[in-house]
């Protein structure tokens, strides 16, 4: 029953692509890293990336149809990592799906900006995809800095 | 405050923001704004962030289609009511370079 | 990305066997469920609930030791199911199990209120449990009574 | 506030009890109240619930082994500055039958 400070920590979620998931996800996690103590800007940070990353699934992977969207958030010492993984479309080029302001989808209003948040307000983030099969974005971020 | 409400004041639309900004809630601010332009008369929209404590890159992205339309229309954006969380978020956009703070 | 209400939408959540899981795991829950509108009495019957299941999951299934806690959410229309399932030591005698003030650890300070409490807070609590394989307690609650 | 804060007036030990008493947060209630009571001359131990929002039926282990603890001393046991939610699960686990709530 005594957790043993710096051992890993990990919870595992798995939602449905709906778009009422992005504030249900941002919560669970920030929920999750409370153990960690973090300050309030630290949890917003964190709840912002994530919530660019579940939209993306929402919108870009599944293109607002169904889908499984799963979240794997871990603790070891300061450190946070959430990994968002879908099996949607897939990214063929994701050096430029990273760039500031780049959107596959203009005409939906959206910012381009979704990658360069989850940059900004995370200390690591990689992007793994295969076209056609999925998308797994890794977040780090070291709290306490 | 789950949805958006209105506020028209002369030539001015208020958009008082939901306490969250996220692709879930942004949509319909796009629309429902935009039948609100249809009535003519609107050179003014500002967004008042006074009850909005969370915003991602999707409330950008309704800002900035926002902003490109009242500048065809001649007119023009604004925010207002921000606390230092939206303010952040504001900045890391760019959002402050093209649109004015009414808050002092 | 519109969601039709009414429609059957499912979270599934794998946990580690640790108190300060016991906190995340009724915020998440009350998190998923804020989709629903529910009230704030709702909601807190809802957190009970979840965190007497969780509770014991971590003290009685694992005894204090490691393991995992799998919970799984619907929500169809009104009616919240939540299913809280672990792989640990099982009841064998579920009937005594659920009696109020029964506790198999009366020496740990337990009030063996836990089922009482979940009965109390749910509209229906269903035990199976199989000794030596682990226990799933399934509650459901319709809101808007 | 995470932890119980504990305040002695003359023979009444007030616990100030955390913001949410479950299983993880009252193991050590019963620990350090322990040690107050082994200091002597305690007579009346008073949970205050003013800080509290959540408590599940772990909490309620712990109020009836003090309750018992301080029988045994020939003391006794009171909670203070319940709100309805707390009020509620006092009632359902029979609580008030036994301690008086200062509460008006
Ligand atoms: N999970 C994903 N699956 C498929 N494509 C994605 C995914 N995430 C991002 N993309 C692609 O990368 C582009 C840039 O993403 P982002 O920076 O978040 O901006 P935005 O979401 O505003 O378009 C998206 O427009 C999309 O084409
Ligand atoms: N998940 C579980 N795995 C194994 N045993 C359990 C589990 N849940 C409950 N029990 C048994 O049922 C008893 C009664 O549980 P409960 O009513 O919650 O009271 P308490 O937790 O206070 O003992 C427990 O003391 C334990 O022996």
């Amino acid at each position: 029953m005594e957790e043993t400070r710096g051992k890993k920590e990990t919870m595992r979620l798995e939602i449905e692509s709906l778009s009422c998931n992005e504030a249900f996800a941002r919560v669970a996690v920030a929920a999750f890293m409370a153990r960690m103590d973090p300050t309030v800007e630290e949890v917003d940070d964190v709840k912002t990336a994530v919530s660019e990353a579940v939209t993306n699934c929402v919108i870009h992977a599944y293109g607002g149809g169904e889908g499984k969207i799963w979240i794997q958030a871990e603790v070891e010492g300061s450190l946070l990592t959430v990994q968002v993984r879908d099996s949607g479309v897939g990214i063929s080029d994701v050096k430029k799906a990273m760039e500031p302001l780049y959107t596959g989808k203009p005409e939906a209003g959206r910012s381009g900006m979704g990658f360069s948040f989850m940059e900004a307000f995370m200390d690591e983030v990689q992007v793994d995809s295969v076209p056609g099969e999925g998308t797994v974005v890794t977040m780090k971020k070291k709290l306490g800095q | 405050m789950k949805h958006a409400i209105y506020e028209v004041v002369d030539d001015r639309l208020v958009v008082h923001l939901p306490g969250e900004v996220d692709d879930h809630s942004s949509g319909r601010i796009q629309e429902e704004t935009e039948k609100y332009l249809q009535g003519g008369g609107i050179r003014y929209m500002i967004f008042d962030f006074t009850n909005t404590s969370f915003m991602d890159s999707s409330g950008i992205g309704v800002l900035l289609g926002r902003y490109k339309r009242m500048k065809q229309l001649g007119g023009n954006v604004a925010v207002f009511g921000e606390d230092n969380r939206i303010k952040r978020i504001l900045n890391i956009s760019g959002i402050y370079q093209i649109m004015e703070s009414l808050t002092k």
